[in-house]
């Protein structure tokens, strides 16, 4: 078996092979023995023997371990309470950090990441913008929260209009 | 008291059900449609529909309220915090039903609740207030007077509404230059949060501390304070992190701000409980800031260092009983407590709101852990309301161990398919100045600017090496509902898995 | 100190990992074949398998300890409560190996293990021990000889092993005519139980109460003793429920059984965590009874009323700090605890132990309540150990109230699947012996034998009601797991629930 | 739907109807309006209206429900927290109170109710013993636990000898 899995931007590549609950999964090259227990759907504990990577070979290292998918289809893995966004396949987010834009090239489309009202708007058509620059106020939950530029550009068009309320995922603001 | 009506929901009903329990008197629930099995309906012997999921067409419907309250025949109305506890009409409508308040009267929360007449009553009782404009500013007061107050007072300063909390309303000007303004856009941000657009002047201290008092009065005249509260940790004027006792109050200034708290409460007839809130200077000069006429979110840790419990007392001093608590207790803490508000936010996505489904939860527990919560796994967190969903407590024999028993207490805490601010309590509480009690009102939201949206969960690369394998057996391993299969190529393993996640996912 | 391995499973190992969690010292699990996903292996750092599920096979392999902690590379071993904490070649063998045990030495454990040694120590301390042989009886001693002294002790008299412990190899004789036979039964049972059949003689208080005292000694000769904990409601000489402080021991009877405490541990020259346990008769003479040379079950309640950390003290003092506790502090309790053992039992089956899996767990949580556990819904409770899934422990401002709280708690502690004594607490902390604090050592037992099998949970005629109404919809509404129909004639539904909820116990 | 449901030794007959989440319940002749609401597979919020037997007619009364099956193909209802055990159209419990005796007329079988080890047997063939009398003492989960009996009788059968270990369900003892 063989994945491509996305982790914080980098695709690490994962064959392994199955014995029982005993596992021997090379990442990158590297084999780790797992022994994998299912607990229940969401969690598994993981026992993992790193020899040669410790000063001390046959070291059995416990992790805890609970996955649960989100709503744009990566995995989110908690290693003990950490959590991890992994894609597997190239079933990558469609969006990422602040505030669903994403970084780098192509126009953001600003849109609302949840329920709320609209109240206010920052910037203007044609506006120049600055990464983390705040675009637009949503009010949700009984707060008011700043949606912010994922990066740097030129304000293109302006669907928020306040006072209104908008859906999740509504678009908002298109930055060029 | 046989029964008592909670008009709240979340973790405060839960806390209120829960001295309801203590003291043989049956809770009852109400719940807007959203929350029909949230679990402050399901821990009350009745439970009541108020009406839609908005607040305004349920927990914020005084007629919806008194009427449950006379449906289930409950002879008692507790408020909790948030909503109504603050509204003196609710407390009016309460009482001319023939029912019991829990909190202080009518009056106490309509002259503590303005900003003016509180600073008024501080200033009666002989306690220091930020220097300010003394009188509300209406809109009939001109820019050119409020600009020659300004000028008394001394720049920066700040304009505040005079129904205000919370930051709203409220703008920090640091020339004349920007005054008009400021006041412009504080009266007309408190006119619509507020329905009053009056506000006033305040000198802007430097770097203060926010520390506050809470206090509970009988109904016989005594009014007992307690071990001051440390609550400096805030981000945009929300208290995030809360401690007791603070870590840079001497016995002697204790003394002086307790008596402090003390006397305003007495110059108003103040009953029940309440919280007076202070400023202090870097001089260690402590100014009234304001007084909130309620249970306070942060109550617990003055339970955990006092071993009292603050809403069973509410309920007893409601009922008529004295106040017979030794005085010098209450100012002697045992231990250390800190309060963490663990919300559905995503901090590292500027901490917008993240409701949804919680899919899996493990809460901590063990020694000097306390989780005051009303999550459960399977539960949505909606969207309708603040989005608190636990306060962590932890309490230990000294600051530094509470730090370190906290900072055990976050590792525990798993929550799945929601955000949450559990990273962000890891990487504060590790923070220098927080470890060294260094801190004031402005050091969080300064931090966070200078991070710049840095992640606070940084997995190591050994984290993320065990996220791919255990990504890859769950993968593997993920058989289709029907039961058929088990692996085959990893393409349609994946495909199936993410079907499989959502059914897991709904249970 | 770097990494610590804990040499036991359960609630215990649980308590000893949050603690190193707190230090910063990595904590390392064994566990038996049944114990692979127990919570103490995932939350521990890194887990070792150490054999089959049979504790003499696996949690009781002194080879396999040490073996574990050289793999892991572990600098110290904590022994928990039960299995190898009292086992003085346990606690060589870890020091032969180079690393630190977390108790006292090898010697204070031998010395004190021993019935008869321990009281040899206690009269050198000058404190006074229950009338008795004084000497250990082997099998060569002749029933001639031990009739005399019984004569000379005085009847009823009681014939306890040497080595015993939780009234194993234990009798009470009322006359003379029964004496040799208990004395053959003792030997037999103490022969079976601990591989040494020498007993002795003790009288037989009248109803006394079994108080004990736990100290803290470091390695630089200072003792600290904290104040009593009340352990009188026992079911078969097992302790069911504590509480701290006593309700019957007064500040003077405080100091004076601290004292006498302290003068024991003294004598022997102990270090690290124990507790002497006395009796107390009714006129208010008290008697040593034996030491724990370990952690008890029961620490919680101590460090609830005191707000230390005993395990947290248990290393420190292993590493060689030095006790700078303010001994008038561990003296003055804040508050009262009070804990209930929570076993997997069925108390409507006289106490049967009720293994398997659990299938739903809802925790108490809230102020004032610790859950001190390693039960997870899911998981099983295996066969071949001490059946206790949770210690429950409730805190409040007096007795009264943490009685209340306790009962609250207990309301709230739902676990379906398996029986546990959550009815039979909910029970006892009802009865008006416990409630005015008159109870004795045997006052549970008699208690007990007067009810004659009457259930513990007795449900009302509406809750009979109500769970009739539940049952029938949760029969029409439980579907095949195929997805398909629902409702159909009750005959069907029934028998396709049954399937399901299996499957559903599963998850 | 009709069901007998066994509760505490009693039938009782329960018809039901249904409309979404609402519920008539008719317990022998008595109508209750229920709304029960799904929390999991096994968790139930009902809201219970019971006009006519209450002081304040209109009340709602609030039960949180939990239930799973036990061994014996039985449900155990927890109400709140407190276990009521329901049989649901004749499926009762092969075994009842006192270590799976069965109290009434029949010879008593009395099994090990988990696995252990047979400590000490109490009785001889032939004995008259009485309800509640010890008869075997087995060691489980490091606890002696002492077997009594159902009722009174005569010990016909001794299937247990000390000193050995037992499977859960093992006959022990039979008291005609």
């Amino acid at each position: 078996m063989h994945y491509e899995l996305d982790i914080g931007g980098r695709t690490r590549r994962v064959a392994l092979t199955r014995s029982g609950d005993d596992f021997a999964v090379t990442v990158d090259g590297r084999t780790h023995q797992v022994q994998a227990t299912r607990i229940d759907a969401q969690r598994w504990s993981l026992l993992v023997s790193a020899p040669g990577r410790s000063d001390t070979p046959g070291r059995r290292v416990s992790h805890d371990v609970t996955i649960a998918s989100d709503s744009t289809g990566s995995l989110t893995v908690h290693v003990g309470s950490t959590p991890v966004t992994v894609a597997v396949n190239g079933r990558r987010r469609w969006g990422r950090k602040d505030d669903g834009a994403v970084a780098g090239s192509g126009p953001q489309r600003l849109a609302a990441p949840m329920p709320g009202k609209v109240v206010r708007v920052l910037v203007a058509p044609g506006e120049t913008v600055k990464a983390r620059q705040p675009l637009v106020v949503v009010e949700a939950m009984k707060m008011e929260n700043e949606l912010r530029a994922g990066r740097d550009g030129t304000v293109s068009e302006i669907h928020a209009r306040e006072g209104v309320s908008v859906d999740a995922g509504a678009l908002l603001i298109v930055i060029q | 008291m046989r029964k008592l009506l909670i008009a709240n929901r979340g973790e405060i009903a839960v806390r209120i059900i829960r001295a309801c329990r203590e003291m043989g008197i049956s809770p009852v629930a109400v719940y807007s449609d959203c929350d029909r099995i949230a679990p402050h309906v399901r821990m009350s012997d009745e439970a009541y529909a108020i009406g839609p999921s908005a607040p305004r067409e349920s927990y914020l419907r005084i007629d919806k309220l008194i009427d449950a309250a006379k449906q289930s025949g409950a002879d008692a109305v507790h408020p909790g915090y948030g909503f109504l506890a603050e509204n003196e009409d609710f407390a009016a409508a309460v009482c001319d039903a023939g029912l019991t308040f829990i909190g202080p009267t009518p009056k106490a929360i309509e002259t503590m609740g303005s900003k003016t007449a509180a600073r008024a009553a501080a200033i009666r009782a002989g306690v220091p207030v930020v220097p300010g404009s003394g009188t509300a500013l209406d809109a009939h007061v001109s820019d050119a007077e409020i600009a020659k107050l300004a000028g008394t007072i001394g720049y920066p300063v700040l304009v505040k509404a005079v129904a205000g909390g919370g930051g709203k309303g409220m703008r920090i000007v640091e020339s004349p230059a920007d005054l008009a303004s400021a006041v412009r856009a504080a009266r007309s941000e408190a006119g619509t949060a507020f329905g009053d657009s009056t506000v006033y002047l305040e000198r802007r201290l430097v770097r203060p501390r926010h520390i506050e008092v809470q206090l509970l009065g009988d109904l016989h005249g005594t009014v007992l304070p307690f071990v001051e509260r440390e609550c400096s940790i805030q981000r945009r004027h929300q208290k995030v992190v809360e401690e007791s006792p603070s870590p840079v109050v001497s016995p002697a200034l204790r003394a002086s701000m307790t008596s402090a708290a003390a006397a305003v409460a007495k110059t108003v007839g103040y009953t029940n409980a309440g919280t007076i809130e202070f400023l202090l200077d870097e001089d260690g000069r402590f100014y009234f800031l304001e007084m909130n006429t309620r249970l306070q979110v942060e109550h617990p840790i003055t339970e955990m260092v006092t071993a009292l419990d603050l809403v069973q007392w509410q309920i007893r001093i409601a009922r008529g009983e004295t106040l017979d608590l030794d005085p010098a207790a209450l100012l002697a803490p045992r231990g250390h407590a800190i309060e963490c508000r663990i919300y559905a936010e995503d901090p590292d996505n500027n901490f917008l709101p993240s409701p949804g489904t919680i899919v899996a939860l493990r809460a901590p527990n063990g020694p000097g852990v306390r989780d005051d919560s009303a999550a459960s796994a399977g539960l949505d967190v909606p969207i309708f309301y603040d989005p608190l969903i636990s306060k962590l407590i932890a309490w230990a024999g000294s600051r530094p161990l509470a730090i370190a028993r906290m900072r055990r207490a976050l590792d525990e805490y798993l929550v799945a398919g929601i955000k949450t601010t559990v990273p962000f309590f890891t990487w504060l509480l590790a923070q220098p100045e927080f470890v060294d009690g260094r801190f004031h009102t402005t050091y969080l939201d300064e931090i966070l600017a200078s991070r710049n949206g840095r992640p606070f969960v940084e997995p190591s690369e050994d984290i993320e090496e065990i996220a791919a394998i255990a990504a890859a057996i769950h993968t593997v391993l993920s058989v289709p509902a029907n039961g058929h299969g088990n692996g085959g190529n990893g393409k349609a393993a994946a495909g199936r898995w993410k079907t499989d996640a959502r059914l897991e996912g709904l249970r």
